[in-house]
């Protein structure tokens, strides 16, 4: 009784017109990712009490999984700011169709990868030195700030999602308030594609200023070495693909139609002219770095890939196979319009942003300096392991929530007509309205 | 410390490295660790995870049988003077080069362990606390006053004893000499050496020994081509050895003892 | 939302914008900061006067001046004394953290000092025949050792063993060094002495692997593992031609005749050309040295033959000791002992030496014996002995150390005594006089004032880096200058005679297949402590070889099934013990390098071959 | 990051670094505090039921928000930008001065046999209002509307002097876990609330009885093609519910519609016919 | 009767502004005792000794802070006057010699290199400059000890807030920093960290 009268409470929480699972159903999908949540915790707690000890990080790689995977996720994030600047700066009204979800995909990558970085570091107590006593000339400086401020940024920007939940929005002040701000929502917009710019940026630049590490060293112009902007421009035209992606993955596991798929195609048209653009960028970059920069530090480039197992196959694999080959597909009308080809492209060049932030991060740090060095390698332990799991487990927590309670696709309701005979929905009971 | 009222004569610390003379007996690694209170190691710590301030490695010719040759080089933070990689990667200032003595400082209770300096480091001279200091019982009663103990996650490095310094200015002072002058003093390794392999001194002071022995035809740098201006002069009349100062020769992956 | 919910909500909100507007948060933070410089677990260094105090290092026989920098007279960091006739200022890894031992956890505090002294005095009593009492003494000549002596002369069938003296040797003399994989500059004598001396000889370092002296060589023959006879061998077949030598021993000639130049090149892998030019070498360009593993025959032949006695090897006088000890039991070698015949044993490891396989003391040793250790720690021989008895550890006992191997003149000085030693130890020479009814307590003063008596030799002091004759030296001041640190020198004898070198018999080649690897040790000999800021060296670098730990090429790892970090045992025919295993390309093949610990040295003792099994 | 810290210098790089993330915070602090401003502003002007009808109305799908005139088939396809408040809109007020719209008493539309009197103006949330002789206007729900509605299981009904607003709540209605909000036609003051069950009227007194205060209403000529046009989307809302459509075939509609689809989420289809977010 | 709606908030607000600077400021300290009640003043005066000739510097410039036991015993080996306070030290402290526990107000953190000599005979200051009037002070106050950091309130004062508009001379970093500041001196880290 009790229980249904909760499943009636619940069933007013979810939108007017959304089919969503019975609430048993959907505290059944979120049971396994808490317990892996708590999990992580877990093991995130024992690196913050016992000390990173318990990571296999050392003296000499200094950076691991974490950092890496930081640097993935937050490019991944970059949708919520790329999008938002294409909807609300542009003008491109079609894309309003995903912008929730991109907002909440930002929300999870970003806080997720700050949570993390709160972990990495020896004494997260100190954190806020950074704030205090800024060292302005680095880019972590410039990461931090701008990380900090766009995560506040998304805050924002989830806000009127939340408020618009069916419930809430009955309470007059919070209907009023998500109506004033949804209409500010443009200078948010703005000023998160401002900070975006400039985090995507030193995040490359992170690396791009190691002058003790050939391998990464970029040179540039101002400030700022050459990886700054191909970091810019990978984050934009991956950002995209992941909202492709996430989105796919939705409607397939919740068996419905979200958005049209014109938007689809188009999310995907954008990431592969800012792929082509990457590609072609760094291409320019890599030729300049191999012939100039590199040389001219005493380090022929032929000697980075001359230590197994980083040969030459893993520039051709980050620049060709899931650079230029995803944008050429992307690129294709006629294999655009095929939905498996674009979902594939679209993970090549998700893939491809990652396999380049783990070259970034790992080979660097792998690579020897000295002629007396050797050539490292490292495995994260599974403390390290777990607490990014943990992050997972918290972004799909957050992102079903924000499914089944608000609003993240607006046309949802109206593709509904074109839905799939009802009675299928129980063909699959695993996937039958998980949602 | 520098004053334009009173103009400084600034130093520029740094060291001559013979290495033709290292033994490679470990005295400056034992010395560096017993003056700057360097715990010892813990039980999961090996040669990647451990902190030794100064470390010397033995290097080879890559030969194999009759021609093969060893030697040992003794590296420590090389006090790079020119846009020193680790100052401007810190995040909160908690690195910085004294325009007064050349000597690029750590700042421990500055720090927040992000490691960003480890990893711009060429020379891995920094080193990271993965555990919290542990010393056995009593033994704390032999720790120098002058170096205050680090705490777990955060970075160290070697500061060419910075305590000696301090306690040499204070003694010319308490002498009465005037606080512009540089102050000569010897940091822990150059004095622990045996072989008196390691020379230190101002490299500004034309006439020391150390500034002649860095000019001498034998020495060299480590990878001087990164332009960073290590204050750190190896000097061997081995040519090969002089060329470890270039990049890493690759398809070296010899099961060594080397870290 | 009801009205008090609402209310709720304000008052909170008013609360937490309140809180903002006063330091409380902010305070907080900072102070969690801070709280994070000084949370449990970081020690306090102790503040205090800073003072300076001189003395010598007794971890090993050659027993470096030191000087220490003292916080509230408690020594933080030790340096040698650069002015110093034999040190030369020179102090090895183990020396520079030396302070530390008071505080090293596997330090011996208590033992069972009065079930000893009972049961010993037990045993004494009921000595039956031939069952002797006998002290094993590591660190001959010492002034504990004369007590010893005097002690067994007064005790019946009182024995005193201790391994044979080496000769004397004068470094500066030499123009070349000829070593068989003797570790000239990792351990050897004196280290300042040497370094001192380096300049003025050249050094020939055959070796099979290339260790710090090999490096260090003006010349290094990568011998084969073991060849070390057969190079002697063939090069004393090219010294000897026609001229005849007194003194070699039985057989020798016969031994020369298996070994032609030939056939030393092919054994060891030197060219013959090679060894023909180090012949001559050796020939022409003297005086030479030659030196080799501890009684090692071939050494000793060679610098027989080369005629090194009198000039690089000299008879070295002892420090005078006061008249009335001279009715002292004899030196004796532990060899020259019976089997089954000691009752009671009392080793004095307090100062570390030469140490003697267990293997060889058992067989001594009769049932029912009594054997009673001085040590440090456990390790050593208190794992066989019934009672190990704690002693001071250096820098906590007066002690006097003995010139070491490389000083042609003899010396007196005394170990820093700069911390006070814990309750529970006892001093070895005090209960072993207590057994004879001897009174021992200040026999380093009789003996410091017998040396000033003789009127011999200088004394340099530290404080003032000054050498003055010692008979310009008050008497009293001779012994409190003594406890400061300072350092007696006899003067040379100009007219000693030539030394009496007799080359052992050379041992019965044995390649046994049982041990396929040849022993090399390639680090010195530890002391009993260490500081536990040796991990630099050892666990935080790879710069040395940890104690019981060995190292084996590649491929021989891969044959014993072993790779780097694995546990294993390594088996001698004396014994074995369980050691790590780095597997390391610059070992070569068929030899396992091992590190002196206090357990491999006393299975290695004798043998020099072994063989590696995984545990 | 404050020129009293340690480390702090008035430098090109602090005044840059620190000037962009400066203003930065103003922006964004400045974008939350005046939203807060504006919503606390309009709170207190009561704009609360307007605006909820604007952020419903722009959350209606694009073929829910033609303009009337598309419905007349004078427009080929036009979106409303007005929130169907026709009172703003100078082309509803340029095409009515071409041939004005009257409302007409005679016969009664029929459309599948529901009535619709064309005495009235008719509001695009299935509400119906009728000027009085004395002035006052009587507010229902349409023929459509009490179908959909049929008798419903709980009705909160405005107090008398309650004042509404024309987009804003007339009254609740609960049908089937369906929580509909009638719209009100009007701008006005309810007098009176009456009628048999099923059959509720309010008697409100009008702001306003000009002509322009039933300018966004429909009435005429326009009632039959709007209610056509109402026809199909609860044809199509019923097809989205997974259920067979039966008025297709021009069957009449029972006066309880929602009887006859027993599995629908009624809620939705509700929320569509009654124009709700 | 109804409440405005701003009166919680007020009350919050109001409630958290007077524990925040009322209280907490009390709050965060610990006070102890010193272990004998010592007056400088008596010393000062009736004794006519200066600060240095107990707070001495040492032959190699160190500075040896507060003065061990023997110093004290040096006139006090027997009781000197009648005080209570006096016959107390002794009895305690200088009959079994054993040393006193004595709380140093301005112990700066252990990463703080300070030297007196530098100061005192560089710069010319006087010991009242950092230390105000303790020299005239009758009677030794609480020590006060930061609960969190462990800091003496002496260093660790004043509350962050503060910092903004310092006006009294203070021991924190930012009080150093001001005066060399003022005095043209620009500094690296380590010449004032260890």
């Amino acid at each position: 009784m009790a229980n249904a009268m909760s499943d009636q409470a619940d069933k007013e929480l979810i939108s007017r017109g959304l089919k969503r699972c019975s609430t048993p159903r959907f505290v059944l999908w979120m049971l396994p990712w808490v317990a892996l949540l708590i999990f992580g915790l877990y093991a995130a707690g024992l690196c913050l009490v016992k000390g990173l000890n318990q990571t296999n990080m050392d003296n000499r790689f200094a950076f691991g999984l974490w950092i890496f995977l930081d640097l993935t996720v937050i490019a991944l994030g970059a949708g919520a700011f790329f999008t938002g600047f294409l909807v609300y700066i542009l003008k491109l009204r079609e894309l309003r169709a995903v912008i929730n979800s991109a907002v909440v995909i930002g929300l999870v990558c970003y806080s997720g990868a700050v949570a993390v970085l709160m972990v990495d570091v020896g004494q997260p107590l100190r954190a806020w030195f950074t704030f205090w006593y800024p060292n302005v000339h680095s880019m972590l400086t410039e990461v931090t700030f701008c990380i900090t401020c766009y995560l506040t940024v998304l805050a924002i920007e989830y806000l009127p999602i939340v408020l618009k939940n069916r419930k809430l929005r009955e309470v007059p002040a919070f209907l009023v308030f998500e109506f004033q701000l949804h209409k500010l929502t443009y200078v948010l917009a703005g000023v998160g594609t401002f900070l975006s710019f400039f985090h995507q940026g030193s995040l490359g630049g992170l690396y791009g200023v190691l002058r003790g590490r050939p391998f990464a060293f970029r040179e540039g112009f101002f400030v700022w070495p050459s990886i700054f902007f191909l970091f810019i421009i990978s984050a934009a035209a991956v950002g995209p693909s992941f909202i492709l992606l996430t989105t796919c993955l939705v409607q397939k596991i919740s068996r419905k139609r979200l958005v049209r798929v014109e938007v689809l195609r188009l999310l995907g048209r954008i990431s592969g002219l800012m792929l082509a653009v990457y590609v072609l960028a760094k291409t320019v970059d890599t030729l300049i770095w191999i012939n100039r920069t590199s040389p001219e530090r005493g380090f022929p480039a032929s000697q980075y890939y001359s230590w197994n197992p980083f040969g030459t196959w893993i520039l051709f694999a980050e620049i060709v196979l899931f650079g230029l080959v995803p944008a050429l597909v992307l690129l294709t009308p006629r294999l655009r319009a095929r939905t498996g080809w674009l979902v594939a492209a679209a993970a090549m060049a998700c893939g491809g942003v990652a396999l380049n932030r783990f070259v970034m991060t790992v080979q660097t740090l792998a690579l020897p300096t000295l002629s007396f060095d050797r050539f490292l390698s490292y495995a994260p332990s599974w403390q390290e392991t777990g607490t990014f799991l943990a992050v997972v487990a918290y972004g799909v927590l957050v992102y079903s929530f924000s499914f089944r309670y608000f609003r993240l696709f607006p046309d949802e309701r109206e593709l509904q007509a074109a839905v799939p005979p009802t009675d299928t929905r129980e063909a699959d009971p695993i996937l039958a309205g998980r949602y | 410390m520098t004053n334009p009222n009173k103009p400084v004569k600034a130093a520029r610390y740094g060291m001559a490295i013979d290495i033709d003379r290292c033994t490679g007996c470990g005295a400056c690694m034992v010395a560096c660790a017993v003056e700057n209170n360097v715990p010892p190691a813990h039980a999961g710590a090996n040669d990647r995870k451990g902190i030794t301030w100064i470390r010397v490695y033995k290097v080879d010719n890559g030969g194999d049988g009759d021609g093969r040759r060893s030697a040992f080089v003794p590296v420590l933070c090389q006090q790079c003077g020119n846009e020193t990689p680790c100052v401007h990667v810190c995040p909160q200032q908690a690195v910085d080069v004294d325009p007064a003595t050349g000597i690029v400082g750590q700042m421990p209770e500055r720090c927040l362990g992000c490691r960003y300096c480890m990893a711009a480091c060429p020379y891995h001279a920094r080193y990271f606390n993965w555990w919290d200091p542990a010393w056995p019982a009593g033994m704390e009663k032999t720790f120098n006053p002058d170096v205050a103990p680090r705490m777990r996650g955060v970075v160290e490095k070697c500061n060419f004893c910075h305590g000696r310094w301090h306690a040499a200015r204070q003694q010319a002072t308490a002498e009465g000499k005037p606080d512009t002058e540089p102050v000569a003093y010897l940091p822990a390794c150059a004095e622990a050496c045996p072989t008196q392999a390691i020379s230190f001194g101002d490299l500004n002071d034309e006439a020391g020994v150390t500034a002649a022995a860095a000019r001498g035809r034998d020495s060299f740098r480590l990878l001087e081509k990164l332009d960073t201006d290590p204050k750190i002069h190896y000097i061997s009349k081995r040519e090969w050895v002089r060329r470890i100062a270039d990049a890493p020769r690759p398809g070296d992956g010899k099961e060594s003892r080397r870290g | 939302m009801t009205t008090t919910r609402r209310n709720l909500f304000k008052l909170t909100g008013g609360a937490a914008v309140g809180a903002m507007l006063t330091p409380a948060p902010w305070r907080l933070i900072t102070d969690s900061a801070l709280w994070s410089e000084n949370w449990p677990g970081i020690p306090r260094p102790r503040r205090g006067e800073v003072t300076f105090q001189f003395g010598n290092c007794s971890l090993c026989p050659a027993g470096c001046a030191v000087r220490a920098r003292c916080v509230a007279n408690q020594p933080v960091s030790l340096a040698g004394v650069a002015a110093h006739p034999l040190s030369h200022g020179a102090l090895c890894a183990f020396g520079i953290a030396g302070h530390h031992l008071p505080y090293h956890p596997g330090r011996l505090k208590s033992g069972p000092a009065a079930e000893a002294n009972q049961a010993v005095r037990a045993a004494l009593g009921q000595l039956r025949g031939a069952e002797r009492c006998a002290v094993l003494d590591l660190r001959p000549g010492r002034t504990a050792s004369w007590t010893y002596r005097r002690a067994m002369a007064a005790i019946r069938n009182g024995v005193y063993l201790a391994p044979a003296a080496p000769i004397a040797i004068n470094l500066a003399a030499a123009k070349t060094v000829f070593s068989l994989g003797a570790p000239l500059f990792d351990g050897w004598g004196t280290p300042g002495n040497v370094i001192a001396a380096r300049d003025h000889f050249r050094l020939i370092q055959a070796e099979p692997v290339e260790s710090r002296t090999a490096i260090m060589a003006d010349l290094w023959l990568p011998i084969r593992p073991g060849s070390e006879e057969a190079l002697a061998l063939g090069i004393a077949n090219l010294l000897l031609k026609e001229k005849k030598i007194a003194g070699l021993p039985a057989g020798f000639a016969d031994r020369l005749r298996e070994f032609p130049p030939t056939m030393a090149a092919m054994h060891s892998g030197i060219g013959e050309q090679q060894i023909a030019a180090l012949a001559r070498e050796l020939q022409d360009n003297g005086p030479v040295l030659v030196l080799g593993e501890n009684g090692s025959p071939y050494a000793a032949a060679l610098n027989l033959i080369l005629g090194a006695p009198g000039r690089t090897l000299v008879l070295r006088r002892e420090a005078p000791v006061p008249d009335d000890w001279k009715k002292a039991a004899p030196v004796a070698d532990l060899a020259s002992v019976p089997d089954g015949s000691i009752r009671v044993l009392l080793i004095d490891e307090s100062a570390t030496g030469e140490a003697l396989p267990w293997s060889a003391i058992q067989s001594k040793l009769a049932e029912k014996a009594v054997v009673v250790t001085f040590a440090w720690s456990k390790e050593g021989y208190g794992r066989q002995a019934a009672f190990t008895l704690p002693t001071a550890v250096y820098p906590e006992s007066l002690d006097d150390i003995p010139p070491a191997v490389d000083s042609p003149a003899a010396a007196f000085r005394l170990s820093a005594a700069w911390v006070a030693p814990p309750d529970g130890v006892v001093n070895p020479a005090d209960f072993v006089a207590g057994l004879a009814g001897l009174a021992a307590k200040d026999a380093l003063q009789e003996r410091a004032a017998a040396i000033r008596k003789s009127g011999r030799g200088s004394l340099f002091v530290p404080s003032s880096a000054t050498s003055t004759p010692a008979r310009d030296v008050k008497p009293d001041d001779f012994w409190k200058m003594l406890q400061a640190g300072a350092t007696w020198i006899d003067d040379l004898d100009a007219n000693a005679p030539a030394p009496k070198l007799d080359v052992p018999a050379l041992p019965a080649g044995t390649a046994s297949s049982a041990f396929p690897l040849v022993v090399v040790v390639t680090e010195p000999d530890t002391p009993a402590l260490v500081s536990p800021l040796l991990s630099k060296v050892y666990q935080e670098s790879n710069l040395r070889l940890a104690p019981e730990s060995v190292a084996l090429h590649p491929s021989d790892a891969r044959a014993c099934g072993l790779e780097t970090g694995s546990r294993a045992r390594l088996e001698t025919d004396c014994g074995s013990v369980a050691v790590n295993v780095t597997v390391d390309s610059d070992v070569p093949p068929g030899v396992v390098q091992v590190a002196g610990g206090p357990g491999i040295r006393k299975i290695c003792g004798a043998s020099s071959r072994a063989r590696v099994v995984r545990s | 990051m404050l020129p009293w810290n340690y480390g702090f210098a008035w430098n090109t790089g602090h005044i840059l670094f620190l000037g962009a993330f400066y203003t930065v915070l103003v922006i964004i602090a400045t974008t939350v505090v005046s939203a807060l401003w504006r919503s606390r502003r309009s709170l207190r002007a009561h704009q609360t039921e307007e605006i909820r009808w604007h952020s419903d109305f722009h959350d209606l799908p694009a073929a829910d928000r033609v303009c009337r005139h598309v419905l007349t088939g004078e427009f080929k396809k036009r979106e409303c930008p007005h929130a169907f408040d026709c009172r703003e809109c100078e082309t509803h007020a340029k095409l009515i001065e071409r041939h004005p719209l009257t409302v007409i008493a005679g016969p009664d539309e029929d459309v599948f046999g529901m009535d619709f009197p064309l005495d009235r103006y008719y509001h695009r949330g299935h509400t119906w209002a009728r000027l009085e002789d004395d002035g006052t206007v009587t507010v229902g729900l349409d023929d459509l509307g009490r179908r959909l509605l049929g008798a419903p299981d709980s009705l909160e009904l405005p107090m008398p002097g309650d004042h509404l607003t024309a987009n804003g709540t007339a009254f609740n209605i609960r049908k089937r876990g369906a929580k509909v909000r009638v719209l009100s036609p009007i701008d006005g003051e309810v007098l009176a609330v009456d009628g048999p069950a099923g059959q509720w009227r309010l008697r409100v007194k009008p702001d306003s009885t000009d002509e322009r205060a039933f300018r966004h209403l429909l009435r005429g000529p326009e009632v039959k093609p709007w209610l056509m046009r109402e026809m199909e989307r609860l044809q199509l809302a019923l097809t989205a519910e997974g259920a067979v459509p039966t008025l297709a075939d021009g069957g009449e509609p029972v006066s309880d519609i929602s009887a006859s689809y027993p599995g629908t989420d009624w809620d939705a289809v509700c929320g569509k016919m009654f124009l709700e977010g | 009767m109804r409440i405005p709606g701003y009166i919680p908030f007020a009350v919050g607000a109001l409630t958290a502004l007077a524990a925040g600077w009322a209280a907490f400021p009390h709050a965060i300290y610990q006070s102890r005792r010193q272990p004998v009640d010592f007056s400088h003043k008596v010393h000062t005066t009736t004794a006519g000794q200066k600060c240095d000739d107990c707070h001495a510097f040492r032959a190699d410039g160190t500075f040896a802070g507060i003065p061990t036991l023997d110093k004290c015993a040096g006139c006090h080996a027997a009781p000197m006057g009648t005080t209570a306070a006096e016959k107390n030290f002794i009895d305690q402290y200088v009959t079994p010699n054993r040393e006193p526990q004595w709380l140093a107000y301005a112990r700066q953190p252990e990463n703080v290199y300070f030297s007196h000599i530098t100061h005192v005979k560089l710069g010319g200051m006087k010991c009242e400059t950092c230390h105000g009037s303790e020299g005239d002070t009758d009677s030794l106050r609480p020590y006060q000890q930061d609960r969190i950091s462990g800091y003496s309130r002496d260093i660790w004062g004043r509350p962050a807030a503060h910092s903004a508009f310092r006006t009294e001379g203070g021991m924190k970093m930012d009080d150093c920093v001001d005066c060399h500041r003022s005095h043209g001196l620009t500094h690296s880290c380590l010449d004032c960290h260890k």
